[in-house]
């Protein structure tokens, strides 16, 4: 991989001696919005169909959230994914159903949903009750599904990255050919994890594939004002691992960047994916967003990864405008009913406070 | 007196501080630009520019180690946790470093630093989110820990602490940022390390509570007074070095003791008030020590269940009525 | 029986349960190609290969959090911390995943995990190198945690231990590592975790110690011996969660109680055994309780400061004698 | 810094479409050995003797404390720093004393010695004595020294990285134009503080050189076992920052590339420098050693870094082989009385436990 030529090239460069210097090909790949059209990807107009539901639900899914955060049946921080479907959609139709592993951060509505979580359990998490997906001991933070293959919901930036490996460890340990994806924000790359965590992976050739979810702002935070190195995916370089920068308001260029990756996993070599989205909400309910203008955020809603697919559509004819009204009355009933079966799930019992402590069922010991 | 959120009575403080001392400065995520992340900060960038108030990556292991080294070498750093469940990352730093450098290098170097930020319960937020880190922090020695209650003792005591050539852990509320309360307008008010604080006189029984606690601690007072009963509360303010002598004082009085601590129970701070207690005041001790506590569970997040999770006024009450026997 | 060292009863215990369990493997720094910094896994990389018994870089959190992503997963991972000190760095993924995930997941997922190492003072290794961190573990719901003292219950318990479906905190110790002792040969010998031993019987005083502490109960259980007086010595072997039925028979036997606990004093297990006897076994108690511990400082160097540091025997014969009121 | 070009270069390709990658030149430089002459680097004889004289004493200095350790004077760990000297020695002469700052991890004798520190008060510290250079109370892995700019000898690998970002960030705050040097081992570029604090060494700045001192291994592991990328300078990449390789047998070579990095640290360039080098001695004193073999130890010790200078010197002509057996004689002496010094130096008193705790003198509350 590595070079040697004979021309100084240092940064800031000192000294009159001039030295060797190295270049150095990096592995990385690109996958630009407007690439890929869903006959590249073998998608036929069903799928297509299923996808755009499959992203209409989480669009729908946290509006009504929002709203239900406003008259106070959701409690603690509620972090939207609004903006950043085309991630969670485009990379659950790159994966092998109830075999391969996801984890991600707080802001894990998106990909619950896309994996299939029902919007029932999802509601009544939210409102914290009985049948919610964690039995409302988790909350918005913490949507896990171990049927779904859906490992959390984490609320300590950078703490899951580790995590990620050992499940994809366990994976190769128990040859069952499936891979993890770990979903992290630009902001997590600057925890220590990261980097302890990706020398493993490549140490011991995991199936995992790491996938920044930058939407350009920790908190108020923009990442040029957080990484010394912008370009995220460059970070690769330090694990001998490929890379790839990927267009995050285009679902089939996340499609193909994840099948492409994933396919590296299933071949015991892991890697790392650089997907550039934007949130369109604040951090939490709470963020004025002082930290960007109002023209940035107009232009990038011009971007909207579900009005982008509708074009498309639109534009080759495969589901009428009509027919995607359906689609969007339908999603819109199933959300509302969610928040009715949340409404009517039942708090958890006070006992339930000892419970999922141990696996085991009698825990006297923790009523000192 | 002013009248003070709890938030501008620490910002006050490091205001106060900074004008004074142009070695100290200020770095924590979002406190710069963004004015905190609870608005602890607010105003202060642009008070101090980029130089003395400082945003940092999401890194605390890093920026943790970094106002440590910067105190090693002549300054005296204010280091924000957005909140205190996020040093765990950090937490080598603090006991390894922080704690032993100076005691190692032989009194060479030493840290005149404070960490801060709000510590414990912040409601519906789940288990990584409401840790109280009181008794894991002051169990190392070279650490000092201080637990405020109010924007008076907030500001005096931060002040103190700025001044500390020490390292101090300073630990805030996010549910009580924005509680107003007087502050002193005394001129460069401080109120000293390691003093407690007799919030309430009484004869009944001792209640000891610190940070949210206290409140419990007071509201269970009144409705023992409203049985006719006069407890004697305690803010420890100081959890390290703890202010032995004017608890055990108030123990002689009294001779029952009830602690309230929103931490779970083993092993923290009330376990070891209790333990300092009966071996200081055994004869004088009525019934046994009874403490008030979170649950032994990790916190949870639907409403219902973490509003039973944490310790309530009417739990202390009833710890106060079983130690004076009188149900 | 066996006369095994204390590193011989730990890898026999690993020894016995991967061979009974493909899905366990045993990871961290040195224990495969170098066969453990300490020597204990020896031979267990030519035995299982390095798929099972594998080395890591020096990566505490990356390879804690492997451990508890695996657990998720299906596997049972033995992780090895060369010493607890190193294990600061990693200390969020024990205390916010290990000890939580499995709450806040509403019991979805489990993490039967086993996270050892040596604890506590190992000699002239300075202040980072000396730290005890139980009660930094047994604060937290979720975490089970063992300290054992001797060969056997080595043996029984980390069986045991690796068979949990809860993460266990596993505490052993460099200076015993070398420590001979029988060893039950029963076929599968395990001892349930949170059940104390009863080391020694008597009726004079109970003297609570675990892991090296127990030894210096014994050694001071003798010479008070000498003085005709018979101690009751207990090792609770598993710190969380304790065994207070077996403190508690004890105490209302002897009416006094002495607690040996080579950690930093405050808010130690020493606080908490305090209070839990104190809250529960109050009458019976015939004077205050005493805890001997290390020195409220850091781990000095010099050969007579780290001696003075430590609880010795003679610091328990007296603690002892003074609540026995002997003296 | 990035440059695009139209060739697929995946690492283990799977997807049909070719697509984008990236070359990028990294701005690193190397050090290699015999490639600077003492005049290169405008040392005379004087200096060149002082250079010699510097790296035995170290050398010395640990011949004699194992010996001490074998006859239970010192207790503890004992990590030799025998075949680095160059490093120390190297580094030292590109700084300025009395203004620039340093610190290292546990093999912290040879940076000591170097920088001035006695042997009296090291070896006094050795032995846990109230001379030694931290009371008695860091020991072997703990040497400190305010005055000389040494900020210790630190002994969980890792901790010190960031604590040295901070040591430079005050150098730059009070503007004192100071540097720190910070050392760690090939070993410590896996603990997440590495990564952290080189990212906010970067964004902010600070006047620090990060040295690895890449001695092959960590314990008992091998670089190429623990490092997905065994060239570690490469990690400079990811922190947008200079990096060099140095040869570290030769101290010349160390000298240039330390005075070439400090020069950035001055004007504000953080930067990284690997320097390649090997320890001759066990990890600590109870090694066997087993994971490298004999033929690999002999072949390393033809490199020795002293032997190497020495016939530099004979070879160059510039000072006498009676001359260097002056030296040798006077610094086996100087050891030797460190030894006498140490033996001879009171146990701290008991008392002192409580000292240097906190720095306010009484200390009550400690007593409890
Ligand atoms: C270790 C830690 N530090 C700080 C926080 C507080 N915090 C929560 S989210 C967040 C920003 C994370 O940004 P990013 O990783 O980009 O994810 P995004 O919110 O953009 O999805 C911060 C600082 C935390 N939860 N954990
Ligand atoms: C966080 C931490 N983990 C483990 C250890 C134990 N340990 C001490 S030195 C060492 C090897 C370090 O190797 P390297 O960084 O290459 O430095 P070298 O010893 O070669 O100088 C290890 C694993 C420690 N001190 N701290
Ligand atoms: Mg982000
Ligand atoms: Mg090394």
């Amino acid at each position: 991989m590595a070079l040697m030529t004979k021309s100084a090239v240092l940064h800031n460069g000192q000294s009159d001696v001039s030295y060797d210097t190295i270049e150095t090909k990096l592995p990385f790949r690109k996958y630009p919005g407007d690439r890929f059209t869903h006959s590249d990807l073998g998608l036929n107009v069903a799928d297509i169909g299923d996808i755009y539901r499959n992203m209409l639900l989480q669009r729908r899914f946290e509006e009504r959230s929002a709203q239900m955060y406003g008259r106070q049946k959701i409690g603690g921080f509620l972090h939207l994914y609004i903006g950043q479907e085309a991630i969670s959609t485009g990379s659950v139709y790159a994966l092998k159903p109830g075999l391969d592993s996801v984890i991600t951060a707080y802001r894990d509505h998106g990909i619950a949903l896309a994996l299939g979580m029902s919007s029932n359990e999802c509601m009544a998490e939210l409102f914290g009750r009985k049948d919610g997906c964690s039995k409302g001991k988790g909350g918005s933070m913490h949507f896990f599904s171990r049927e779904k293959g859906m490992f959390g919901g984490h609320g300590i930036v950078g703490a899951h990255i580790p995590v990620a490996a050992g499940i994809a460890f366990a994976h190769r340990y128990k040859n069952d050919g499936g891979v993890c994806v770990c979903y992290l924000g630009d902001g997590a790359v600057w925890q220590g994890s990261f980097h302890e965590t990706l020398n493993l992976a490549s140490l011991y050739q995991l199936p995992v594939i790491y996938v920044i979810e930058n939407n350009q702002y920790a908190m108020g935070t923009a990442v040029d004002r957080a990484a010394a190195e912008t370009d995220l995916f460059k970070q690769a370089t330090s694990y001998k691992m490929p890379g790839s920068l990927v267009d995050g308001m285009d679902v089939f260029s996340v499609c193909q960047a994840m099948r492409d990756h994933v396919a590296l996993a299933r071949k015991g070599q892991p890697s790392l994916v650089e997907i550039r989205t934007y949130r369109y909400r604040g951090h939490s309910m709470s963020d004025p967003g002082k930290y960007r203008t109002k023209e940035e955020l107009e232009a990038k809603k011009n971007e909207d990864p579900i009005l982008r697919l509708k074009s498309y559509i639109i534009e080759h004819q495969l589901i009428t405008n009509e027919a995607l009204d359906v689609l969007d009355v339908e999603v819109k009933a199933e959300v509302a009913a969610s928040v009715t079966f949340a409404d009517e799930s039942p708090l958890p019992p006070l006992e339930a406070i000892y419970e999922d402590v141990y696996t085991q069922k009698d825990f006297p010991f923790l009523k000192i | 007196m002013a009248e003070l959120q709890l938030r501008e009575a620490i910002r006050a403080a490091m205001v106060e501080e900074m004008d004074r001392d142009e070695d100290i400065f200020l770095m924590g995520e979002e406190v710069a630009e963004y004015n905190g992340a609870y608005k602890v900060s607010e105003g202060m960038r642009d008070r101090y520019g980029d130089r003395r108030v400082i945003d940092t990556p999401i890194s605390e292991n890093g920026f943790a180690g970094l106002g440590l080294g910067a105190a090693m070498n002549g300054l005296r750093p204010i280091i924000e946790f957005m909140t205190w469940n996020f040093a765990f990352v950090a937490m080598d730093q603090l006991v390894n470093n922080a704690a032993k450098i100076r005691y190692m290098s032989g009194g060479q170097f030493s840290f005149p630093i404070v960490f801060r930020g709000p510590n414990g319960a912040a409601g519906q937020l789940a288990a990584t989110h409401n840790t109280s880190v009181e008794a894991l922090y002051s169990c190392f020695p070279g650490l000092k820990v201080i637990s405020i209650s109010n924007p008076d003792d907030a500001k005096g005591l931060l002040k103190s602490a700025i001044r500390d050539d020490d390292p101090v852990i300073f630990l805030e509320s996010e549910f009580m940022y924005g509680m107003r309360g007087e502050v002193s307008d005394a001129e460069d008010y401080t109120i000293p390390i390691g003093k407690a604080r007799i919030a309430k006189e009484g004869d009944a029984v001792t209640v000891i509570g610190h940070n949210k606690s206290y409140w419990r601690a007071m509201e269970a007072a009144e409705m023992l007074e409203a049985d006719g009963y006069a407890a004697e509360v305690i803010d420890p303010r100081t959890i390290r070095p703890f202010d032995w002598d004017t608890v055990i004082a108030s123990i002689r009085k009294t001779n029952r003791c009830v602690i309230v601590d929103e931490s779970n129970p083993f092993a923290s701070v009330a376990s070891e008030v209790a333990f300092q207690i009966q071996a200081r005041a055994f004869d004088d001790l009525d019934a046994p020590i009874s403490r008030v506590t979170a649950k032994d569970t990790p916190a949870p997040y639907a409403k219902n269940l973490i509003e039973y999770y944490l310790p309530s006024a009417e739990d202390v009450y009833r710890a106060c009525r079983e130690v004076m026997y009188l149900d």
